[in-house]
């Protein structure tokens, strides 16, 4: 399960790969395989697995550090996500893929406390310490149960000085020398921020925009990061860079991390573990890697 | 055969800022042309100045020989360019045949062409789009009801019901499942080589550019950086170190 | 009319009587004219009630001054309980409509506008009311430029209410917050920053300074239970002219609109008031629109 | 490789290609009988409410004007009276003036020294009607010159700038009898009878009105202006005359309103800017109001929320006391929050078939996710 030599692997792999292989960010590869999107959905329901809790389990080591149990949520009175599950051990990372509109940001959203739940449970902690956070607020899930969510792109405070985006990360923080504090780590983790601190955020480049992102979510200093399309309306070399930084999050610092990402490829390269997602329920479990090799998946997600 | 678009020493600055510095590109007819470079390099100014958004401050834009740097977006329309956004844009209220039928060319339409009821060759042509896109089985239901990448193909049908001698697509993939671009990259070669459309596309995504292009521009600080044929462009040193990122 | 005009030319102290009255009298403006911006800018709520909100605030002190107590000493009272107010109806109206499209918002707040309108018809009749401050008038030039002491009183306190709400927006948590939640309210509610909370805050603080801004318009102009709707379309003049998160514009269209219209009124004669304030809408939504055209072809 | 080219029989398709625009159904013709037989039949079986069913009629032609720019072309306007104020005036500019000096006439205080006869009263009227049409519309091509770049809540307080302005300028335009306003020739005849000449006149105008604009709406011009409102800049990409739609369809509002102002003008005897010709926080709203309550942006939805609005307030009014026009400002703001699509709108959700609409319910739930991760939380 452990991961951490993959990025170093995949360098020395494209090094030595051909160009049609090099440009990095989105991949390359054949544009033969044609399906349309209802096609998609149904293939993809057609491959839907039975898929135990224990497989799940096994996934995420010998104790997942959060677990979703028969998770049923949506917006408004509508349904979206029907009986689902999800496990992730501490310092794993979990990519969730799947069709557009199967539901992959509302469980996101779910974790954060960001739309209704109709029943089900979810709980963070190691072991016997779970606790159950189905129905706190987003706001006590960021202060309390240590989880982060980054949202797409465009999400920074385009008037306010790359400083002040980060003091706004940690708003919920008892005074405001503690959130200056926290963002003072974070500058120091990240100088090419620290040298822009007095920069409005706006005219950051969208490299340095989506890392404002990155670490306006770390001065919490969250456990669990949730993030939405970390690689969305990125250029190619960006993408790498944001995936770099992830890595480090999820290697170095240690945190949990579950995304959602519609670049299958590169999400489930970086993901130890990968969920495909087909109309609100789990359809295949697996290590990143079998996703990756699995025909089916290429097929329906990777683009052939 | 001279080209359908003809961008000369452009020059557009927003307060102060240059969005895009003298730059030159031509579009060939019959052709795929991309543009590509990196956020904020100037792409989608340059979409803008040429579909008629914002007055340049210099250079020149013809379109078929005529100058049209002047001209304003609907006028630039009826000459027969036509875009797509970036945020998928239809009707949303309106059934996919609806919004199908109001894209109908308004070329020469008179004052009076306004009261006058659709003709069965307009719905005939609608349907057979619809089809070709694959959504005529949902061609009735309201269009904002319709998923994120369904719309990007209404939106691509009704531009092609427009007309158009040639289509600007202002990154036509973003958001899309990967398996679903080739479907739509699929589409978008059957319309340069069965409907002779003209395509100039602005994508962020390399698997598709390099696959659909015939030739690509590169901006980076809203200056052209390389320009020539997909494999030239990916092994353009000052490309990768700009854009593609030196893997 | 003209011979307005040529007594404008013939006595230039005239003129520096009308600048002074208008701007005292924009100061006023500025504040109600400020509080939409903040609805606007922050939650896009069109608040088309806000200059009955301010009729209100003037009722308070005109009621005060009824029963003996100086006008002014009415202000805290006012600013109080319409800033209570103005968080009961953003819980039962506003935050019903704060995500629909713009229109609802500003059909809503209309709806309200009549209601306000009409109950303070009922409540304190259609007379013409004025906030008696006592206190007196100064001559200078010989008497050809009067200043009362209360539009002096009042220009100091509009100066100081404008510092507060600076300083809050810039330093407190509240307005940090509220200045987040009016660039990326999603992005907010990701912080942590409870929006529902901010958006009743932001309206209630809205309520209050308009409420203010009646205090002293009762105490140097003139209140009625309908004079409202005048001063909503004056805000939205200012606001359409300075955009939003603009104090300095705010300010400057504020005695634009002041000046222009103690001119205005004195050329075309008082019965054209209105006519004047509806006048300048017009023309700076005109000057928007030619901006915006200069800007982009694209429009009409 | 291809997977998803539909292959639609020809059957199919035939049937398909005439639903774009509703076919009138057996509903419809029932309806429409029903409400022409009421409309012929009502001033005979309740003579004494000629006078306010023939105002329900100028209410249903006030939602259908205004829902033609508000509803369908998603343009709302808050001052459309103004046309309704402007033909009054024009219309009864023009029967005065047709015969006799205006302003020697509007300056008299009676107004009543020069005696209209038959002839002149009823050429008046024609004519005046015909004038207050065109005028209107003409007046509309030229603001629209300058309201339609506006957009969204510019436009709407713009257009309620309008309509209060013009309010104050007649007011102060002493040959149109400024503020104290100005009576209108007297019918020649008895009471009964101009009751029943201005019901039929205002019962043809709104039928026609309501012609008009079902034709109207199955042209291209209806699906134009639809898209106008559903996304303007994308049509204006797509090459469509936006600003002469736009202009035209606010110079249809504008001449059918003009006609109206005419007849209640002409019905009320005596006219005056802000009550009775430039009402805005009345007439003005009402017209929004019913639109609303019917459900906006559809054929019958003005036509019903009109006829109810009326209904309800002529039979609660008196109960209020004083408290009418508060509780006016209440239904305003409760139609607004909970009952937002209208009447037609609810029916349209609640049962779909019945309007022709289709709606597949799993899409729906596909793009909540979609909308969701859009909008943002």
């Amino acid at each position: 399960m452990d991961t951490s030599g993959k990025t170093a692997v995949e360098q020395n792999k494209s090094a030595e790969t051909s160009s049609q292989e090099a440009a990095g960010g989105y991949h390359q590869g054949s544009v033969e395989t044609v399906i349309s999107v209802e096609e998609v959905t149904r293939q993809a329901a057609a491959i839907a697995e039975e898929i135990s809790i224990d497989r799940l389990d096994a996934l995420a080591g010998k104790d997942a550090f959060l677990s979703i149990e028969n998770l049923r949520c949506g917006y408004g009175k509508m349904e979206i996500i029907h009986d689902f599950d999800l496990r992730v051990g501490r310092k794993q990372s979990l990519c969730l893929i799947g069709p557009n509109g199967a539901g992959k940001s509302t469980i996101l959203h779910a974790i954060f406390g960001f739309n209704n739940i109709f029943s089900g449970k979810i709980r963070v902690g190691d072991g016997e310490d779970k606790v159950d956070v189905t129905g706190l607020s987003s706001s006590d899930k960021l202060k309390r149960a240590g989880i982060a969510y980054i949202l797409q792109d465009k999400s920074v405070f385009p008037g306010m000085t790359v400083e002040e985006n980060l003091w706004m990360g940690g708003y919920l923080m008892d005074s405001s020398d503690d959130a200056k504090e926290a963002a003072e780590r974070v500058f120091e983790k990240y100088p090419r921020l620290a040298q822009r601190r007095k920069h409005q955020a706006k005219v950051l480049s969208g490299g340095e925009r989506r890392l404002l992102e990155i670490s306006r979510a770390l001065v919490m200093n969250p456990e669990v990061l949730l993030v939405d399309e970390p690689s969305i309306g990125l250029e190619p070399r960006f993408i790498d860079m944001v995936f770099e930084i992830l890595h480090d999050l999820q290697h170095v610092e240690e945190k949990t991390i579950i995304m959602v990402e519609q670049n299958a490829k590169k999400g489930l390269e970086f993901a130890d573990i990968g969920y495909v997602l087909v109309n609100g329920e789990l359809a295949k479990a697996g290590t990143g890697d079998d996703l990756l090799a699995d025909p089916d998946v290429g097929r329906l997600f990777l683009g052939g | 055969m001279s080209n359908l678009i003809e961008v000369r020493g452009v020059t557009k600055t927003f307060g102060g800022v240059v969005a895009n510095r003298d730059i030159s590109i031509d579009v060939a007819p019959g052709q795929i042309t991309g543009l590509i470079g990196p956020n904020g390099s100037g792409k989608t100014t340059l979409f803008n100045s040429i579909v008629g958004y914002h007055p340049i401050d210099e250079g020149s834009i013809k379109f078929k020989g005529k100058e049209i740097s002047k001209l304003r977006v609907q006028q630039i329309a009826r000459l027969g360019m036509v875009r797509t956004f970036q945020q998928t844009r239809i009707y949303g209220k309106l059934s996919g045949i609806n919004n199908m039928l109001i894209s109908v060319p308004h070329r020469n339409a008179s004052f009076g062409d306004m009261f006058r009821p659709y003709g069965h060759e307009h719905r005939e042509r609608a349907e057979h789009l619809l089809e070709f896109v694959g959504l005529y089985q949902k061609r009735k239901l309201p269009s904002g009801d319709l998923s994120f990448g369904q719309q990007k193909l209404l939106e691509f049908a009704m531009a092609l019901m427009n007309e158009p001698e040639i289509l600007l697509l202002d990154e036509p993939t973003a958001g899309i499942n990967p398996t679903l671009i080739n479907g739509l990259i699929d589409r978008l070669k059957r319309a340069n080589s069965e409907f002779g459309i003209t395509l100039f596309v602005i994508e962020h995504n390399m698997r598709v550019i390099m696959n659909l292009a015939h030739e690509i521009y590169c901006l980076a600080h809203g200056e052209l950086l390389a320009s020539g044929p997909p494999e030239k462009i990916q092994n353009d040193q000052r490309v990768i170190d700009a854009y593609l990122g030196a893997h | 009319m003209l011979d307005n005009l040529n007594l404008l030319a013939l006595a230039p102290l005239l003129n520096i009587q009308l600048l002074l009255d208008g701007i005292f009298i924009g100061a006023i403006f500025a504040l109600a004219g400020y509080g939409l911006a903040l609805v606007w800018g922050v939650m896009n709520v069109k608040n088309l009630c806000q200059g009955e909100y301010v009729i209100m605030g003037g009722y308070f002190a005109w009621y005060a001054g009824t029963i003996g107590i100086h006008p002014i000493l009415a202000m805290p009272v006012a600013v109080v309980v319409m800033f209570g107010f103005g968080w009961v109806i953003y819980r039962v109206i506003i935050s019903r409509v704060v995500d629909k499209d713009m229109f609802t918002s500003l059909l809503a707040t209309f709806g309200l506008a009549i209601v306000i309108q009409q109950g303070l018809n009922l409540a304190f009749g259609p007379e013409v009311q004025i906030a008696q401050s006592g206190l007196e008038t100064r001559s200078f030039f010989d008497g050809a430029v009067t200043v009362s002491e209360i539009r002096f009183v009042s220009f100091v306190i509009c100066c100081v209410l404008a510092s507060l709400i600076v300083l809050f927006m810039k330093n407190s948590r509240m307005g940090q917050a509220i200045r987040a939640t009016a660039q990326d309210a999603r992005a907010a509610r990701v912080m942590g920053i409870d929006t529902d909370r901010v958006y009743a805050f932001t309206y209630a603080l809205n309520c209050a300074i308009c409420a203010a801004a009646g205090v002293l318009i009762s105490m140097i102009w003139v209140i009625q239970p309908f004079y409202g709707l005048t001063h909503s379309i004056r805000s939205f003049v200012i606001v359409t002219a300075a955009g939003f998160g603009n104090l300095p514009g705010v300010i400057l269209a504020a005695f634009g609109i002041g000046v222009a219209e103690q001119f205005g009124g004195f050329i075309l004669g008082a019965e054209l008031q209105q006519a004047t304030v509806v006048g300048i809408l017009l023309l700076v939504l005109i000057w928007r629109q030619a901006l915006m055209s200069r800007r982009r072809q694209a429009l009409a | 490789m291809t997977t998803d080219t539909t292959t639609a029989s020809l059957a199919v398709r035939e049937a398909a290609s005439g639903t774009a625009r509703r076919r009138i159904t057996r509903n419809d013709v029932m309806m429409y009988a029903a409400i022409l037989v009421f409309g012929i039949v009502a001033p005979i079986i309740f003579p004494n409410y000629t006078y306010q069913i023939a105002v329900l009629w100028l209410m249903v032609l006030f939602a259908q004007t205004w829902d033609l720019v508000g509803g369908q072309m998603g343009y709302n306007s808050l001052g459309n009276i103004f046309f309704f104020g402007a033909g009054m005036y024009i219309c009864t500019v023009t029967q005065i003036g047709l015969f006799t000096d205006v302003g020697a006439y509007t300056s008299s205080s009676d107004g009543g020294q020069f005696e209209f006869s038959t002839e002149q009263y009823y050429i008046g009227v024609a004519v005046g009607l015909v004038l207050a049409a065109i005028g209107a519309s003409v007046l509309a091509v030229m603001l629209g010159w300058i309201v339609f770049g506006l957009r969204g809540p510019y436009f709407a307080i713009g257009t309620l700038g309008i309509a209060l302005g013009a309010g104050e300028l007649v007011g102060a335009w002493e040959w149109v009898g400024g503020g104290g306003g100005i009576p209108i020739p007297v019918y020649p005849g008895s009471g009964d009878g101009k009751a029943f000449f201005y019901y039929a006149l205002c019962f043809g105008t709104a039928v026609a009105t309501f012609a008009f604009l079902k034709w109207l709406y199955s042209t291209r011009f209806g699906l134009a202006i639809n898209a106008i409102r559903d996304d303007e800049e994308k049509a204006e990409a797509m090459g469509i005359h936006t600003l002469r739609h736009k202009t035209v369809a606010w110079a249809i509002s504008a001449f059918f309103l003009g006609i109206a102002g005419g007849l209640f003008g002409n019905m009320t005897g005596f006219i005056e800017p802000l009550e009775v010709a430039f009402p805005v926080i009345t007439f003005g709203i009402f017209m929004v109001a019913m639109a609303l309550l019917g459900g906006k942006g559809t054929m019958w939805g003005p036509v019903l929320g009109a006829v109810l609005f009326h209904i309800i307030k002529e039979t609660t009014w008196t109960y209020f006391l004083g408290w009418q026009w508060v509780a006016l400002g209440v239904i305003i703001i409760l139609n607004i929050m909970f009952f937002q699509q209208g009447i037609v709108g609810w029916m349209q959700e609640k049962w779909p078939d019945l309007f022709g609409i289709e709606v597949d319910r799993s899409l729906v739930a596909d793009t909540a996710d979609d909308r969701a991760r859009g909008r943002g939380v």
